[in-house]
């Protein structure tokens, strides 16, 4: 006789221990498998896009910070780059190399607590998270250093960045990227053959190849379905055309890809850092532009590749001191698109640890 | 290096796949009808020279006497993108074709729109509101919203 | 005869029968409870400290010399807290599951050897009376989640039973390889035929015994019931106030019968040159303890499926291997040299193990829905 | 998914954790240990410097938020005399974008970061509040003279390498603990 089950709807967040912020969603469940799944968000909504229409250019480089406020360096990256677009400004060299290393210590940094809150989310109490984040507490002393916070840096100016380094911000970084790898290797022996760690998550929730590219999943999630797609190398901005990296690209996208490729990519972040700090040039940091940027009418759309994907700044400009559209292209919203696709059939267990994977930042999904 | 697409080649090659679809054309851009929106957008997708299967960006621009929606394509395996744009004058009740059914990318994107924006997109399987709660009256990202 | 039954004896003299009996009787309790709760609260500080250390920081050190103070404090703290029960909630039931929750777990010290005359009762089914006691509380546990109301709490419920009772077996027939060998399965004679510990005897019914035990009283890697990432706080995440202090307490207490409870069968309890017995078997159950705490601090938790398939496909086998291979020991081969036996049984350990890890597959993976 | 290393993985990650019990915990104790912040810090609360400000208002059109409001009246020598410069900090992001604008250095970031307070109100700061004192001194953010003056930061990185590193301490902190709350 088959005993009769009936499903039942969870309301998980926005109050809860492991969805990375205010998130909520509806599953349902029979038993413990979660048939169905509805994300629901806005609870951090601040209408990011609304206020910069309001706000001089240089005025909305703050408001950029509080979109993805793990990694609001590259943030003001990838919104600079769009508004250098627009106005079509060239930046000094030291500037170009300045930017790469905040960049790529901001993808560390962001990869190293994405990597330790999957392991918090799996039941490693608090550990890894601990860990990695000694790594990420030296280099946001780093960034204190030059910028004067710890958070929201709001360090990137149109035409460069706002100040120099100091000079005693070299010698740190340099010892700092000397050292990473075998933090990198500590973790790797910590996690990556932990027997727990590869039952729980090697061809868990797999995210196929067809079904990535067409969600447009972007960033690690989509290099872990095994698409070799890096703005860096497809579409280099600014100077990494300069530099010799590799793109580490998942095989299945199952959970342990996507936690894999981060590693990989923090690895080859040290490697673009090394090169970077090794060919810094003398010289100034910002070019000169106007005060109250007017660029001419007009559209760009600037993409850099954030740790959590393609984020990209979206610009309208009427000739004058505000855009008209500023739209932001998150990209952990659409990254979770997949969600629904990649937990359907599996365990509650497992729906925790894939939204872990998926790295979302709730300020940048909720704008 | 992404190569943008030049609009106005491009623009010939939809108009001999569907004919009165292009509004206006100019180097980084196409425009095409909105009626026409879903044609072109298979034909872009499906067409193996253009390949473009990776939707980056959906948006929309509030130009006051029309809606501009935007969209980002990318084609990863020949490394080239096109900004394609529709337009549409009704603001009480401006109706586009959904692509959800090409690009599943779009459908968050959508819901987006629908709910800052107020365009209805059609064909849309659960056009709801995204950001704001349900009940909230009306669209704050349009330019008249205040 | 233990310490109890000659103070019974002594105040006979002196007391009529009925008082002689209960009064040293209500003592033993006192002393044991007084134990349970001042260890209770060392452990806490203890596994925070220990935790802080793991993790490169410092843990509580504020309250009192080294923050020894500080469990007292997050004590008091809970008891003053409001009292919540849910509103839909089965308020009776409610109210009952934390007692029986900690009862069992104070129970279980009934059996506890601290020496060799300080045990409370040796019963001569020791070992049987601790394995019925402690699952007990696996019922309190289904209560709670059931009393709650609460979706997490159900799941919690749910997963506490299937655990229990899946762990209960490999933990059972772990314990019989070390009645065969004692030849007894009262608790005293158990230590006493500890000449050389049993851990070395069977170190493969050590280790399922660990792994069980661990899976019931519900640490990491098995915590799943409260797994705080995926279900928050699972069972007790509709009590505040006194009824969750009960749980904190049956918790922990559960931990720290479970680590007397494996000294005793496996590291000769209260035996040890020098030291007096209660010093040793202090010092072996915090040695237990600070092996669940390392693996808490880092391991991550197992999925349910797997949890299962590890008790079912895992232990449970090879429990009942071990079970025969020392039966066959104690049968055949009685008046051998007791280091041939250790070291078969090390190879049989190492053989079983190999072969496991290449033949069982743990748990399942995506339901078709 | 099987065991197939027999869990030599699980033991190699109890090998670290085991390992790291050995190392200094890289904590501090806040309240008795201070650790130099960062010269360029953009702290709680602007200092203004009144000698320095001619009421411009560039500051004003710097803020993202409105925040800074600057009345000024024209004085007998033509100059600018500042009647009202108030800040509201409540709603300040501390961007540093105003300080940035200064043209005429009038105006810094505070070095503290212990400024909470109680009431809302007592988070609007007037002109005599915003002046430099004791308890709120300007740090060098933009403003390299400044910081040419401050002590250098404590960086983790050299964490117990340098002095002022943590060292191991079994029972950890014996005589820098301080009474506790």
């Amino acid at each position: 006789m088959a005993i009769r089950t009936e499903p039942f709807i969870l309301n998980m967040g926005p109050q809860h221990p492991s969805t990375h912020g205010v998130f909520r969603m509806k599953v349902t469940l029979d038993g413990e498998v979660v048939v169905d799944l509805e994300p629901v968000i806005g609870y951090l909504h601040r209408g990011i896009e609304k206020l910069g229409e309001t706000r001089t250019y240089t005025q909305i480089i703050p408001l950029t910070d509080r979109l993805d406020y793990v990694a609001s360096m590259t943030n003001n990256f990838a919104y600079v780059l769009a508004v250098e677009k627009l106005a079509g400004i060239k930046i000094p060299e030291r500037a170009e190399y300045i930017r790469i290393i905040m960049a790529e210590t901001m993808r560390i940094s962001s990869h190293l607590m994405a990597v330790g809150f999957f392991l918090n989310d799996l039941g490693a109490m608090m550990t890894p998270v601990l860990y990695m984040w000694r790594e990420r507490e030296k280099l946001l002393d780093l960034y204190e250093m030059v910028c004067g916070q710890r958070l929201t840096y709001n360090y990137m100016r149109i035409g460069g960045v706002s100040h120099d380094l100091p000079e005693e911000f070299l010698p740190a970084m340099k010892k700092w990227v000397a050292e990473m790898p075998r933090f990198i290797d500590e973790y790797d022996q910590l996690l990556s053959q932990n027997e727990i760690l590869l039952a729980r998550t090697k061809g868990v929730c797999i995210l196929p190849r067809d079904t990535a590219v067409s969600i447009a999943a972007s960033g690690p999630v989509l290099r872990a379905s095994g698409v070799k797609w890096d703005l860096r190398k497809a579409d280099p901005y600014s100077i990494y055309d300069r530099f010799d990296f590799e793109v580490p690209v998942g095989t299945v996208g199952d959970n342990y890809d996507r936690y894999w490729v981060r590693m990989q990519e923090a690895r080859q972040s040290v490697r673009i850092l090394e090169q970077a700090i090794a060919q810094l040039p003398e010289g100034e940091v910002c070019a000169k532009v106007p005060k109250l940027l007017r660029p001419p009418v007009g559209e760009a759309y600037g993409h850099i590749e954030a740790p959590k994907g393609e984020l990209g700044f979206y610009l309208v400009s009427d000739n004058s001191i505000a855009p008209y559209r500023f739209h932001i292209r998150p990209p952990t919203l659409i990254n979770l698109t997949a969600l629904k696709d990649m937990v359907i059939g599996w365990k509650v267990a497992d729906l925790i640890i894939t939204f872990g994977s998926i790295d979302v930042c709730l300020g940048e999904i909720d704008r | 290096m992404t190569t943008a697409l030049n609009g106005e080649q491009l623009a010939e090659k939809i108009i001999k796949a569907s004919p009165d679809a292009v509004v206006a054309v100019d180097k980084g851009a196409v425009v095409v009808k909105s009626e026409s929106l879903y044609q072109v957008a298979e034909f872009l997708k499906n067409t193996p020279e253009l390949d473009f299967d990776y939707l980056v960006n959906l948006t929309v621009v509030d130009y006051m006497d029309y809606f501009e929606v935007v969209y980002h394509l990318v084609s990863l395996k020949h490394n080239h993108s096109l900004v394609l744009k529709t337009r549409c004058r009704d603001r009480e009740k401006p109706v586009v074709p959904s692509v959800v059914g090409l690009w599943r990318s779009a459908d968050f994107q959508e819901r987006e729109v629908y709910d800052l924006m107020g365009i209805v997109f059609d064909g849309h399987p659960n056009l709801k509101r995204l950001l704001l709660w349900e009940g909230f009256v009306g669209h704050p990202l349009r330019r008249d919203y205040l | 005869m233990t310490l109890l039954e000659q103070f019974q004896l002594w105040l006979g003299g002196i007391w009529p029968d009925w008082a002689a009996y209960i009064v040293p009787g209500i003592v033993g309790i006192l002393v044991v409870l007084g134990f349970v709760v001042i260890s209770v609260i060392v452990f806490i500080w203890y596994e925070r400290r220990l935790l802080g250390r793991f993790q490169i920081r410092l843990g509580p050190n504020r309250l009192g010399p080294e923050g020894i103070f500080q469990p007292l404090a997050t004590a008091l703290k809970i008891l003053l807290k409001e009292d919540i029960v849910p509103a839909m909630g089965d308020k009776i039931i409610h109210w009952l599951a934390p007692v029986i929750v900690f009862v069992p777990v104070l129970m279980v010290f009934a059996v506890v050897p601290f020496g060799e005359k300080a045990i409370l009762a040796d019963l001569n089914v020791g070992i049987v009376y601790v394995v019925a006691i402690s699952s007990v509380s696996a019922v309190g546990i289904y209560m709670a989640g059931w009393a709650s109301n609460n979706k997490y709490a159900l799941i919690a419920a749910l997963r506490t039973v299937a655990q229990m009772v899946s762990y209960e077996l490999p933990v059972v027939l772990a314990i019989l390889g070390v009645v065969l060998m004692a030849g007894s399965m009262s608790m005293t004679q158990i230590v006493t035929a500890q000449t050389l510990p049993f851990i070395i005897f069977q170190p493969l019914g050590f280790v399922i015994f660990f792994l069980g035990t661990v899976a019931e009283m519900n640490r990491s890697p098995f915590d799943l019931l409260e797994a705080d990432s995926e279900i928050v706080a699972g069972y007790h995440i509709e009590y505040s106030g006194m009824k969750f202090a009960m749980f904190y307490l049956g918790e922990y207490g559960h931990a720290l019968a479970y680590a007397c409870i494996i000294s005793t069968l496996f590291l000769g309890g209260w035996q040890g040159p020098f030291l007096p017995p209660i010093i040793w078997l202090m010092i072996k159950v915090v040695a237990v303890f600070s092996v669940i705490v390392w693996m808490r601090a880092t391991l991550p938790r197992l999925r349910v499926d797997q949890l299962m398939a590890f008790a079912w496909k895992g232990l449970l086998p090879m429990a009942i291997i071990n079970l025969f291979i020392i039966a066959a020991e104690v049968l055949l081969l009685p008046e051998i040299t007791p280091w041939i036996i250790v070291a078969m049984n090390f190879v049989f350990a190492g053989v079983l193990i190999v072969l496991w890890s290449k033949l069982f597959t743990l748990g399942g993976g995506r339901v078709e829905v | 998914m099987k065991f197939e290393r027999y869990g030599i993985g699980i033991a190699k990650g109890m090998a670290l954790t085991f390992k790291h019990l050995f190392r200094a915990p890289i904590t501090v104790q806040y309240p008795e240990e201070k650790l130099a912040v960062s010269r360029r810090i953009r702290g709680n609360e602007l200092v203004w410097f009144l000698d320095k400000c001619t009421g411009c208002a560039t500051c004003a059109k710097a803020c993202p938020q409105g925040n800074i409001e600057i009345v000024t009246h024209v004085g007998d020598e033509n100059n600018y005399v500042v009647d009202k410069f108030e800040v509201d900090t409540g709603r300040c992001m501390f961007c540093g974008l105003c300080v940035e604008a200064c043209p005429y250095d009038a105006l810094a970031m505070g070095r503290s970061y212990e400024r909470a307070q109680y009431r809302r109100g007592d988070v609007i700061l007037n002109k005599e509040q915003l002046q430099m004192s004791d308890i709120r001194q300007p740090s060098g953010y933009a403003r390299p003279k400044i910081e040419a003056t401050l002590p250098r930061q404590n960086l983790l990185v050299y964490w117990d390498k340098k002095k002022g590193g943590q060292k191991l301490r079994w029972l950890s902190l014996s005589k820098k603990r301080g009474r506790g709350v």
